[in-house]
């Protein structure tokens, strides 16, 4: 099994939904981040001071996924939150060794 | 001239109005959303500014009683132009009372359109208004023309009961709305998303306080005896409270549960159908005025839902829909004492035929002359925000502001993404850097 | 009958005084935990609307003084039913100050009673409360009755001294809140969870600011000259301003640090302590009342946690502790100008004893009286929620709202696992489906 | 002695004003960070403590006119000394009033030291500042003194005007922030971090609706006739509303967007621009001077970053500049009706000299004498709090509270990572279980 | 070692942390998230309108463990968290490469 | 590639951004979090009531980078937000599987 976690846009969170409720996903994890990558150095300028602004939010989404879904779900969302500009962040994959359904303790893939 | 008592009584009402309005933005921005809670009260403070000039350079002189008027419609916009040739000692005092209601009346519209509304429009829309509707309004009902004693139409019928406004301030504002709302349309995700739920109900009940606080002064502020103000104290406070109820049995009954939300809107319905009827009903009247109030909003605001126009904060549910039953409860209610009797008091059906007929010359005419002055707005600058805008939150694509920044966490400032969106700025090297898809210009 | 300069100080005094029960409302809100703000202020928003019904329909009548009284503990109830047969034209003006002072009796009590109080079984209590408990009292006190001038223990010992209602307000409140929390028991977690800190400091502040502005028409509301509004006004600023200062330095000297929610707490109990002495100390004698009271319950406070009972919101210590010490206080502070004077003015014991009868009295009184309408109640229909929707929050299981809903972040509504708490709706299917342990049902 | 209308106005006026001072609370505690929003609010509540003790014991007694006085700058503290040997009936409620102006005056300043100032210090400054400062300055100008008809001053060049205390209030407010700021310095980040944004904008906005219904007492509070209470009614509703257009308008045209904390910050610079002038000045004028005040305050907030100076809240930027304005304006703007004609009314320029010279008077007594107070107390004690206790946020550190607990999620209590800098006892166990770098001793 | 997550009811944090401390861990994780499994599908009435909600507050709790002890304390977060209907939640554990202790700069299963 | 997650005290989210700025990361991803170690077991004071508070608010620092990097990047970290004292937290590190930049669709090392 694979975790894959989107660092991406707010405003991409219904984008997201409806790809991956598209592909068959069946559950998600969202929480709030913030953070910077290429697109940092605004200058943002209030009540006449200028102030350096570089932590965005974001949203974090987390997929819970089998091998075989995992590379496909990536492509989802990685084309749900595009937007070709700065600032539309990262999804990164990491190995899962074990996941379990709270509710019946079933585990691996068919926890999912 | 030394004080009066009755002048004192004026003077300190006139206050308690004022921070009515503001009082309106925290129960208005209460319940929008966090990303447009800051536009939401700009629209009643934006308000008390633009309404404040027009008054005090031309609206005054429109809405008082003098020989020179246009079809009993409203008087010389010119014989008290910047408030001169006022001769009375009290003149002014009356002027700061009356100026109060032009500007609540004009920011009361304001909730239909809750996060969708182009800044800009709405400070150009405001003095228009105000001119064209409000101060004609308050000219016919109170200043001598159309409906009052003098006028044709109280001549004609009997003249208008309608003490503290309303049919000039809640029908009139309420049907406003109304006809706001088809022009500039719904919100994105009316009546599906639940983030349109209110964001901070606390906001929401402390702007019911004030407005009930500053409601004795717009009610009783006029009262003339002693016996009267006291009879309108009373009925000010027990007819809302009435009210509360009926919205909340309600709620219970349809829904399981009263809602905080239900309590102060309830409380504001009561308000607004004693408001015409204050000095005419008895303490028992007001509570039956008030279940009636109370119970028939509560239903009216689901309604939108139905009928699927997005009258975002119920400005039609309350304010128009309690607005016509306590303009025309007065035919019903109205005790012998005060005036003509009601027809439950032995009156007869003069009085009930008035205020009906009011009711619906006001809805008309209202709706006719705010069509005729949002519709070009509209067409010409646009009354209403990108989509884009929309979803970012109109507070930080007009305001470029936030309401609030608890973050005990990390956030560098949460306004910065939408960088090009507030400032219409996008240098073709930013363009990349920004975060943003496209170039919309922005205007506020 | 043209307006009179007291009565335009009553009309205004009696605004300022109902605006103090929202103003305790957010003093309160701003305490509980996020998830228990709405329920805690619509237990204040309730009263006003169940309490002025009582009022207007019997409570008024119940304690004005006339010659057809139940033992000298409250007049008949039916003979100004429905506010009919007032023959002064100030009359309605009295019973509109006169039920603001009901209305906020009744909510002081709520604090005690945090976050676990049944919603229905405080709306039930409300009436029956006002009716059995705080009209007889202000009947005694203030309408001719038992303390009065006229009645038995008045005669006796002397009439008790109380301008603005240390008995009948706040000792009244504060054993009543006493005597809820005996029967409905503690907060789960009490003394244990820290999360039962305020969650909202400014609008505890925002409280005890209403609170204050409010109180100067609560205490010099009924002033009968100039002379004796000038002391009431300065002594209702003085007393807070010192009680705050005691309160932190309490507060510094102990726990090292001065706070907020001190300095709220300093300012209503020195109001407490003032407002049965307004009108009989000096303005020196407020300044050793006010730190008197702020010292006595900032130490009271911490003695719940000692004592094991769960006074959420600190009626006891402030409400009950600050009105005993404000009552008895004037039989030694009282300044022979304005009354019998106390003992440190050259008086003899005989007001300081009936000052301590006659709180003696009414927490008896009051403690049986609320007893005997409480238990019942919780017997029958339990005054107490589950503990399920005590952890899940009276806002969303009583109320189904939440205060707040600021997510920037990503959640479609909080309001939702609870989804069949709060509707007490669950189908077969949905009881699978929804995220709930039990079936329990709710209500509200 | 009976009430008379007049004396009436001045019981509620009081009332209005000391509420403008919880206002001025919630306006800067919600334009501060959300960690020190406490610690803010906190010095305006102390200020009423500190300011009120000071006034009933000696600080009504030296700003009252009296026969005994020293230099003209201050009468005798002892005459009166806690409100003993006052005659008239009314003479309580003049103090009344009196006093709720020396403690927003000393209030106000506390916005130029936001974040940073150490409790204890400020709880020492402003009594001595009340007594060295105000008390003078408040008999100068309106007690009898220096620049009253009867003064020097007043004699060698005209009367000053200062119908509210743009001298008195103001003016003195904004040169003691200033003061302060370059005796403890700038804040951390100042200039820099984004996060030095307002944390709760609603917070601000309710501050100015506060102010702004309290401030139609601290203007009219004083008015003499119906007539004047009415020119100043309408002047303080019409100067706040033309500032906030013209605070807006810079906004828009500047920076391409109109803020909420524009408008806020706009209406309190028109009122503070109209203070001194708001009997003496047309409706007409009341515009003018509110848009100059709004535009120039605009324009102002801006300069402290080029300066260098960190008048956190703009104390220097709204008070001081619109306070100069306001009372400067009176040399052109004054109408003939209400005393001297201004420049453009014909009048000659004695009163725009008198006026000058006098705002420029105030300037060089307050900033003298409030650094002879400040600068020994932040050498003997310090008046800023460690970097530490900046960043940990001013409310965790002075007060071990923070202002909001929302965490539905899991946070057992923000404020416990700093146990040992909030309660100073670090054991050398606890010292290595603490989450904490230093040793540094804590004093709030 | 082995990084254990688990996304599970807000109202079970105390259960987690008096299972997790009976069992003996010696530290804990806990952060804010929300999203849906398939309890997915409600619709709640405010206001006269119908909402359909899906995405409900969860905590996320984590929990730093060696490869020993890490198969128990999954165990003991479910049974901790378990209610027995869906909204239960997910559990899931990841290889940990390397952890360290900040304080004393250890690593390893010495660092938990 | 790697991830690095480090759970520290809020206020060292500036001295880590300088550390890791000074090595060169371009991006990171900053979220609120609370927990307990071993600096458990505070009791404070309220009110006259004693309190034990044990979950304290950390921030979660979240740095993706590549093989080689990654311990430089681990050591940065630790330095950055080291006080010595208990309740410093800890920083672990998980091997990812694949990473892309959302906004090129870079993948591996390139999208860091
Ligand atoms: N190296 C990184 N490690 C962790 N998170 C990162 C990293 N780089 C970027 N991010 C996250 O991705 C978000 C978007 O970054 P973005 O500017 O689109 O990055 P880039 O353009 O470098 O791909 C950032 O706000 C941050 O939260
Ligand atoms: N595939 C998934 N990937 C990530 N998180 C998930 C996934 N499925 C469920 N979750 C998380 O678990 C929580 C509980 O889901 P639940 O309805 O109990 O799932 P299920 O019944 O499918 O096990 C959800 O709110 C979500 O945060
Ligand atoms: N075993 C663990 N699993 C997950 N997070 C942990 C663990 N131990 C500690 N933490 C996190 O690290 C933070 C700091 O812990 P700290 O007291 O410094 O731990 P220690 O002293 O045990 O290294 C905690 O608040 C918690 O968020």
């Amino acid at each position: 099994m694979k975790l894959i976690t989107a660092i991406v846009r707010p405003e991409k969170l219904d984008a997201i939904r409806e790809g991956l409720e598209a592909y068959g996903v069946q559950g998600l994890t969202v929480s709030a981040a913030s953070g910077y990558g290429r697109q940092r150095g605004y200058t943002e300028v209030y009540r006449g001071a200028e102030y350096n602004v570089d932590l965005l939010p974001k949203i974090r989404v987390e997929v819970l996924a089998t091998d075989e879904q995992a590379d496909d779900i990536l492509d989802v969302l990685i084309a749900s939150s595009n937007t070709g500009r700065a600032g539309d962040g990262k999804v990164w994959t990491v190995d899962v060794y074990e996941a379990v359904r709270v509710r019946t303790g079933e585990r691996g893939a068919a926890a999912i | 001239m030394d004080f009066t008592a009755g002048l004192v009584w004026l003077l300190v009402a006139s206050a308690f109005v004022l921070f009515m309005t503001p009082g309106l933005a925290f129960f208005y921005g209460g319940m929008t959303r966090a990303k447009a809670a800051l536009n939401m009260m700009m629209m009643s403070f934006i308000a008390i500014g633009t309404v404040t000039l027009v008054w005090v350079l031309w609206g005054a002189s429109m809405s008082t009683s003098n020989t020179d008027n246009f079809f009993e419609i409203f008087a010389n916009p010119f014989s008290h132009f910047g408030l001169h040739n006022f001769t009375d000692p009290a003149d002014l005092l009356h002027v700061g009372y009356a100026v109060t209601f032009a500007i609540i009346t004009v920011a009361l519209i304001s909730g239909a359109i809750a996060d969708r509304a182009k800044f800009s429009a709405w400070t150009l829309f405001t003095p228009i208004w105000a001119t064209l509707v409000y101060a004609p309004m308050a000219y016919m009902v109170w200043g001598g023309g159309l409906f009052s004693s003098t006028g044709w139409f109280g001549q004609t019928f009997a003249p208008v009961i309608d003490f503290a406004g309303g049919t000039v301030v809640h029908i009139n504002a309420g049907v406003a709305g109304l006809i706001l709302v088809l022009i500039i349309g719904n919100r994105k995700g009316f009546g599906k998303d639940p983030n349109h739920r209110p964001h901070n109900v606390p906001l929401v009940m402390l702007g019911a306080a004030i407005l009930w606080f500053g409601w004795f002064g717009f009610n009783a502020g006029a009262a003339a005896t002693v016996q009267q103000a006291g009879l309108i104290w009373i009925n000010t406070l027990v007819a809302p409270a009435a009210a509360m109820l009926g919205w909340l049995i309600v709620e219970r009954i349809r829904d399981g549960h009263p809602t905080s939300l239900g309590a102060a809107s309830g409380v504001v319905a009561g308000l607004v159908a004693i408001t015409p009827a204050c000095a005419n009903v008895s303490p028992l009247g007001a509570i039956a005025l008030g279940v009636a109030a109370g119970v028939a909003s509560a239903l009216a605001v689901g309604l939108k839902f139905k009928l699927g126009y997005d009258d975002s904060l119920d400005v039609v549910g309350v304010h128009l829909v309690s607005g016509i039953i306590g303009t025309v409860a007065i035919g019903f209610l109205a005790t012998p004492t005060q005036g003509p009797a009601g027809l439950f008091y032995g009156g007869d059906a003069t009085q009930l035929v008035a205020q009906s007929l009011a009711a619906l010359c006001s809805i008309v005419f209202t709706g006719v002359m705010t069509f005729i002055i949002a519709y070009p707005i509209h067409k010409l600058m646009g009354f209403r925000i990108s989509e884009r805008q929309e979803v970012a939150g109109a507070d930080l694509s007009l305001h470029a502001e936030t309401a609030y920044e608890f973050g005990v966490g990390a956030h560098g400032g949460s306004f910065q993404p939408l960088h090009d969106l507030i400032t219409g700025k996008v240098s073709s090297e930013a363009a990349d850097e920004a975060s943003v898809p496209g170039k919309e210009s922005v205007q506020a």
